[in-house]
């Protein structure tokens, strides 16, 4: 049981170790590091060759297969993610001074480099991981843009260039997975419903740190001959693929159990955890959009692990599952990658729609219209966003016949969808409008998701989605949804709730201009590439008919404004952190708990655990 | 709005126990959602049956594919359930404050694993076919393999199970011993799941 | 807490910001609906048959059914942004009314959704049916496609023995495409025509168009097939039956 | 005031320094960037008149030793160059230098000549417009963008060496099928080719590998005014 609880009075074993106060980053880096090179050079060694009688050699698989294994294996050793199961299975668990220690008590800077329980650091760790991601996923976003300003492409070849689109892909879909869940879901989600900690601390590290080991892998994919599939990977092109595709099968491994762990913390938390009084009706609507996002993931990864677990034995094992040759199936792939896919876009779409509904009631001064309904439209997605998943096969040929009743399905989410509209619509009108960056962040998100939205209604039409299957339209589309309202609603959550977590309010003036710029370069960018969507290019090409180069020239120009204005927030959030303006513990008078508790917050949070006795939405209210 | 209640530190046992427990049963529902697509992955290719390759026909290297019988897949569930008797034997020793009862079968529940774990091996090493002959061989790797890292996780815990029930840990509160339990039912049902559809060739 | 009461008094809909704002709304849904549509009509370019006619125009219809409710979206936002803001370092004063809900506006809402719902998916139906017509056609010609990493080939089995790397297709004839592929998957695109079908290894696919106007049109893959992706692409040249006679003959088949 | 704007400005150009940088590495990083030009020799008489004409000599090896840095040495590989340029309104004559062994093509219609001057090929002396799908050993197939110019399709199947046949001479294959063909360009573009017999083994359909890297059995087709 990898899950018991260290909080618990069980006294008496505690053989004070100095092992896990040993233990870091660094430690692990090194360890997986080790482990890797004596996995690769042990399996080069050992593993026959392959003999030309093999349709498919596999021992070149197995070998990278085995290193990056082996650089897991090393890295959760030397983090010392093993010690709680070990100690466990020792019988001696671990001392209150040892959970002491684990959730960082010395509040000094080390703590955000140790496997640290305490999820406030988790929170910011996640924070900081999340912008590496997405400086990352951005400068291949540069990349690819800067490649289509021309219509011959050539600037980057055309297996780089895939590569480059591949690993946008899946870096930016993770990114965006974690992006509110992870540091926000982390730090604000316990304070705000009333908690000391999450229910299981030292899961909460535990998934953190599956995030850091995943990296290294769909990184080393890039000198492995890169990703050729897109974030799809769809099959058999994945078997055909290089060795870097194994990079990307052990990120996505890696990082389902980092989901499955997270999503079952979580939704613990906010089940068995929250204050006294905070009944269902009084929980803040934030809290519904992590739990109904993360309680998604928690069905939908491991379909995505075992779709992946399966490309690994198809590579590296020679098995069929999907190699045509051998009675595997290319639909069979399909179908688990959106029995995930699916429902993980509205992973992403939940938690930022939900932090936005927290803010709209914060910054109108009114409270949230008609929050059953709220609440109604996230189950309603959640519901149905399982059901939806063969719209994105239509054009496949895999069943023809269901193409009516996926229709229906993926018609049907536009209601709960048009509900969230509504509660945010209802909750601005008439209200005094606070314009700061989250305010305006729900004007952009209310333009961009209505674009987001519309644009999907096509698409979810199946002879509409005969002509734009495929095409630049369905990258702009999910643009529209992912970037357009889901990150807007990570950024204004982190203007909104930077002042809790760095004690510092986010620099007013360079995030109004980061906004400005990211706002209009991203409408820019993706109205063209609606534009030449409609107009017939097909997605993922490194060069393109001459007729097209208008639109890819605009969206190219608006990627570089959106470039400006992602470095300005950068910037701002860096000197913010350091040299910005004190902030009070209050300062958007808001009436969530989070707000109630001093800034920098204490390590259990509240001296004194809180009573809730309203919801957090009473204003105006209190006058009547 | 707020007033003094509990302390973090000083939780009762069942609050512990009944948050392990949630938190168990989530992960187990993770682990169900991938047992169910195996058994997706093994109907749908055995539908398709793409090629005609889901049983092939000999050729002149290969020899055709038999399928083996769903008997040792059904061992397996079975030599599980006993691991979960015994375990529910352990539980209710710990209920009853009985030490030697919860021992005793914390430490059988522990050998079921193993004996289970090694048939399991064993099965795979005996196949009369090898995981690149075919769809259904493919397929059949995978259920058995899903059982044998089930089994593998189960007799870490049983391991530490039977440990702790040994130093006598559980002797003020038993919830780590119920949670197993709901572990060592799910086993169950999986390696029952896996030789159902194995029963299907 | 004057304009309050006053607003009180009248009924909802005479109020003055209600009146200004379903101003608003009908503007605002006249733009999207005659802009977007306008838009999408020109981007699609010329269509090449009755599938894509019927995607037009249905991409038509669905923007000026959605173009109401993000007109009303749009008319309630800018209508909230323009009458009361604020902005400093401190919130304003509290809203001076208190609504927390509307069951009513929210069942309307929920209602109307779901009857724009279910209008989208009638008449998708319809649409797909009507274009499925081709597929069952009697007189319908077969060319067998099959993509291969990174080129299309056409057989023509009717008059066995043609191939050819450009496909060539009569006008006003139904043609029934049986579709395959090698290695990975492919997905062929007749861009002018509006239809696709991925071509999937170990499987065969079907998709029909009937082409009604003559000229030289585009195919293209639309799904990733590895490193020349973006160079898999191929000419469709419509031509009249007697070209199309001419061509088979020329090929060798028998017209 | 001031340390803000100088900051944001130093990080907007930082971030565009290092996306600059990454992307200039990335595009220097190409597996194959060396291009090999035409050699002019003369003119020819053609069906479409007479033309300037080239020569350009290709070889294709069973593994790729024959490049000093090959990261596969053991891939199958055009030589010397995997990226041709050719003068646009011209006949070009290729010379093909087939080393390599073959098997059945998986699509028989890459076994049929398309493109070429007289739709013929001359193989070891012998002109023939389609070649036995059974003995392919590679294809020489260009295609181009359907840019509403040119749209440049060429298909030359080239036979197998039988395996009896291939022999080598320290470290130098000999014996090669030897394959004459003349296309006459059309307008300048930038196309890409590659071979179509499936030659990448150990991959799935035998198309992953070499089939699939930049620099072995693909590569562009550069066509220009001068």
């Amino acid at each position: 049981m990898t899950t018991t609880m260290d909080r618990t009075a069980s006294a008496g074993h505690s053989a004070k170790s100095p092992l896990i106060e040993k233990l870091n980053v660094f430690t692990a880096f090194g360890l997986g590091i080790i482990l890797a090179v004596v996995f690769y050079v042990l399996a080069a060694k050992l593993i026959p060759e392959d003999t030309d009688a093999m349709l498919i050699h596999t021992k070149h698989d197995q070998i990278i297969l085995l290193a990056m294994i082996g650089w897991f294996i090393g890295f959760m050793v030397g983090i010392g993610a093993l010690i709680g199961p070990f100690r466990w299975l020792l019988g001696k668990d671990l001392s209150h001074d040892e959970n002491m220690f684990y959730a960082g008590k010395d509040l000094g800077t080390k703590r955000y480099f140790r496997y640290t329980t305490d999820h406030k650091v988790v929170g910011i760790q996640y924070l900081v991981t999340t912008m590496i991601i997405f400086g990352v996923g951005g400068i291949l976003a540069m990349l690819i843009r800067t490649n289509l300003g021309n219509p011959e492409g050539g600037w980057i070849h055309p297996q780089a260039y895939n590569a480059i689109v591949g690993i946008h892909g899946i870096i930016m879909i993770v990114g965006t997975i974690i992006m509110i869940t992870g540091p926000f879901g982390n730090f604000v989600m316990p304070i705000m419903i009333g908690a000391r900690d999450m229910a299981f601390p030292r899961l909460n590290a535990l998934s953190f740190w599956l995030i850091v080991a995943a990296i290294p892998p769909i990184l080393s994919s890039f000198f492995l001959g890169g990703i050729m599939t897109g974030w799809t990977a769809y099959e058999p092109l994945a078997s055909e693929s290089p060795a870097g595709m194994d990079g990307y099968i052990m990120f996505i491994c890696i990082f389902a159990i980092s989901t499955m762990v997270a999503g079952a913390n979580i939704t613990a938390t906010v089940v068995r955890m929250r204050a006294r009084g905070m009944t269902w009706n009084r929980t803040p609507i934030f809290i519904y959009g992590v739990v109904a996002s993360v309680a998604l993931a928690l069905p939908a990864f491991p379909v995505f692990f075992l779709s992946q677990i399966m490309s690994a034995f198809d590579r590296a094992m020679g098995t069929t599952f999907y190699n045509p040759a051998g009675g595997g199936s290319g639909w069979l792939y399909e179908n688990l990658f959106w029995l995930m896919g699916h429902p993980e876009v509205y992973v992403i779409l939940l938690p930022a729609i939900g932090a936005l509904m927290e803010m709209a009631p914060v910054f109108t001064r009114r409270p949230l219209f008609s929050f059953n309904v709220a609440v109604m439209g996230i189950a309603g997605i959640c519901g149905l966003s399982a059901l939806v998943w063969a719209h994105h096969m239509y054009m496949s040929g895999w069943a023809p016949l269901l193409n009516g009743p996926f229709m229906l399905t993926t018609e049907l989410i536009s209601i709960p969808t048009g509900m969230l509209f509504l509660v945010l619509v209802g909750t601005l009108w008439r209200g005094r409008l606070w314009l700061t960056v989250p305010m305006a962040s729900i004007y952009a998100l209310l333009w961009n998701f209505m674009i987001g939205g519309i644009t999907g209604i096509y698409l979810s039409d199946v002879p509409a989605d005969g002509a734009l299957h495929g095409t630049m339209f369905v990258t702009a589309h999910f643009h529209y949804t992912l970037m357009g309202a889901g990150l807007t609603g990570a950024v204004a959550s982190l203007s909104y709730w930077f002042p809790k977590m760095t004690g510092r309010m986010l620099d007013r003036r360079l995030s109004w201009v980061s906004f400005w710029m990211v706002q209009i370069g991203f409408n820019v960018a993706f109205i063209g590439m609606f534009l030449v969507g409609l107009a017939g290019q097909p997605r993922r090409v490194e060069s393109y008919n001459a007729m097209f180069n208008r639109g890819n020239m605009v969206t190219t120009a608006g990627a570089y404004v959106i470039m400006t204005g992602m470095l300005i927030l950068l910037f701002a959030v860096v000197d913010s952190w350091r040299n910005g303006i004190k902030a009070s513990d209050n300062p958007w008078f808001a009436k969530t708990l989070e707000w109630s508790v001093p800034t920098p917050v204490p390590l259990e949070n509240f001296a004194t655990l809180p009573v809730v006795t309203t919801d957090a939405y009473g204003y105006g209210k209190a006058k009547s | 709005m707020s007033q003094e209640t509990t302390h973090a530190h000083h939780e009762h046992p069942d609050v512990v126990g009944s948050r392990n427990r949630l938190g168990v049963i989530l992960i187990i529902v993770a682990d169900v959602a991938m047992a169910l697509s195996i058994l997706f992955v093994y109907f749908y290719l055995k539908g398709q049956n793409v090629n005609n390759m889901w049983l092939p026909t000999a050729t002149e290297e290969v020899p055709a594919t038999v399928p083996v019988s769903s008997m040792g897949a059904f061992y397996i569930a079975i030599i599980s359930a006993f691991g979960m008797l015994l375990n529910g034997y352990a539980l209710k020793g710990a209920k009853a404050k009985n030490q030697s009862q919860l021992t005793l079968g914390a430490m059988i529940a522990f050998a079921m694993s193993v004996i289970g774990l090694v048939y399991q091996i064993q099965q795979m090493n005996s196949a009369p076919f090898t995981m690149r002959m075919g769809a259904y061989a493919s397929c059949y790797y995978l259920i058995a393999g899903l059982n044998a890292l089930h089994l593998a996780l189960t007799a870490f815990i049983s391991l530490g199970n039977w440990n702790r029930a040994r130093l006598g840990l559980y002797k003020t509160d038993h919830w780590h011993v119920a949670i197993i339990q709901v572990w060592w039912i799910w086993m169950t049902v999986s390696a029952a799941l896996g030789a159902f559809a194995l029963s299907f060739t | 807490m004057s304009q309050t009461q006053t607003q009180d008094k009248a009924p909802w809909w005479k109020r003055k910001d209600v009146k200004e704002t379903a101003t608003l709304w009908v503007i605002l849904s006249v733009l999207i609906g005659g802009l977007a549509g306008e838009v999408i009509a020109r981007s699609m370019g010329a269509p090449a048959s009755e599938t894509m006619e019927n995607t037009i125009r249905m991409m038509k219809i669905f923007t000026w059914v959605s173009a109401p409710v993000a007109g009303l979206v749009g008319a309630i936002a800018l209508k909230s942004l323009m009458q009361k803001r604020h902005y400093g370092d401190t919130p304003p004063a509290e809203s001076d009314h208190e609504i927390a809900n509307s069951p009513k506006a929210s069942a309307v809402w929920i209602v109307t959704s779901g009857l724009l719902c279910l209008f989208a998916l009638v008449f998708g139906m319809i649409v797909m049916q009507e274009d499925a017509k081709s597929l069952q056609a009697p007189n319908a010609i077969h060319v067998n496609v099959t993509g291969q990493q990174w080129l299309w080939n056409f057989d023509y089995p009717d008059n066995a023995g043609v191939r050819s790397h450009d496909l060539y297709l009569p006008v006003d004839r139904p043609v029934i495409f049986n579709v395959s592929a090698k290695d990975v998957k492919h997905s062929f695109w007749i861009v002018q025509m509006g239809v696709k079908v991925d071509a999937n290894p170990g499987y065969i696919t079907q998709t029909a168009v009937t082409p009604n106007k003559i000229g030289v049109f585009d195919v293209r893959c639309a799904e990733l097939c590895g490193l020349l992706h973006a160079y898999m692409q191929s000419q469709v040249h419509v031509v009249s039956q007697a070209d199309y006679d001419a061509w088979i003959k020329s090929q060798g088949g028998r017209a | 005031m001031n340390r803000r704007i100088v900051g944001a400005f130093a990080t907007v150009v930082l971030g565009a320094g290092l996306i600059a940088g990454i992307g200039t590495y990335v595009s220097a990083a190409k597996a194959d960037t060396t291009i090999l030009d035409a050699t002019p020799a003369g003119t020819l008489e053609t069906p479409q008149g007479t033309l300037k004409h080239f020569t350009m000599d290709l070889s294709i090896y069973p593994d790729s030793f024959f490049k000093t840095s090959s990261p596969h040495p053991d891939w199958v590989s055009y030589g010397p160059s995997t990226n041709f340029r050719v003068p646009a309104h011209s006949a070009i004559t290729f010379t093909m230098k087939q080393y390599d062994s073959g098997e059945p093509i998986t699509n028989d219609f890459f076994a049929r000549v398309a493109g070429t001057m007289n739709g013929t090929i001359n193989i070891d002396g012998k002109d023939v417009t389609k070649v036995d799908a059974n003995t392919i050993g590679h294809t020489f197939t260009v295609r181009g963008l359907s840019n509403g110019k040119s749209n440049l399709f060429i298909n030359v199947p080239m036979p197998m060496v039988p395996e009896d046949k291939m022999s080598e001479n320290e470290g130098e294959y000999i014996n090669p099928t030897i394959v004459k063909f003349t296309i006459i360009t059309g307008d300048a573009g930038e196309y890409v080719w590659n071979c179509e017999f499936p030659c990448g083994d150990g991959t799935l359909a035998r198309f992953g590998g070499p089939m699939s890297s930049q620099g072995f059995m693909s590569g562009h087709f550069i066509v220009t005014d001068n």
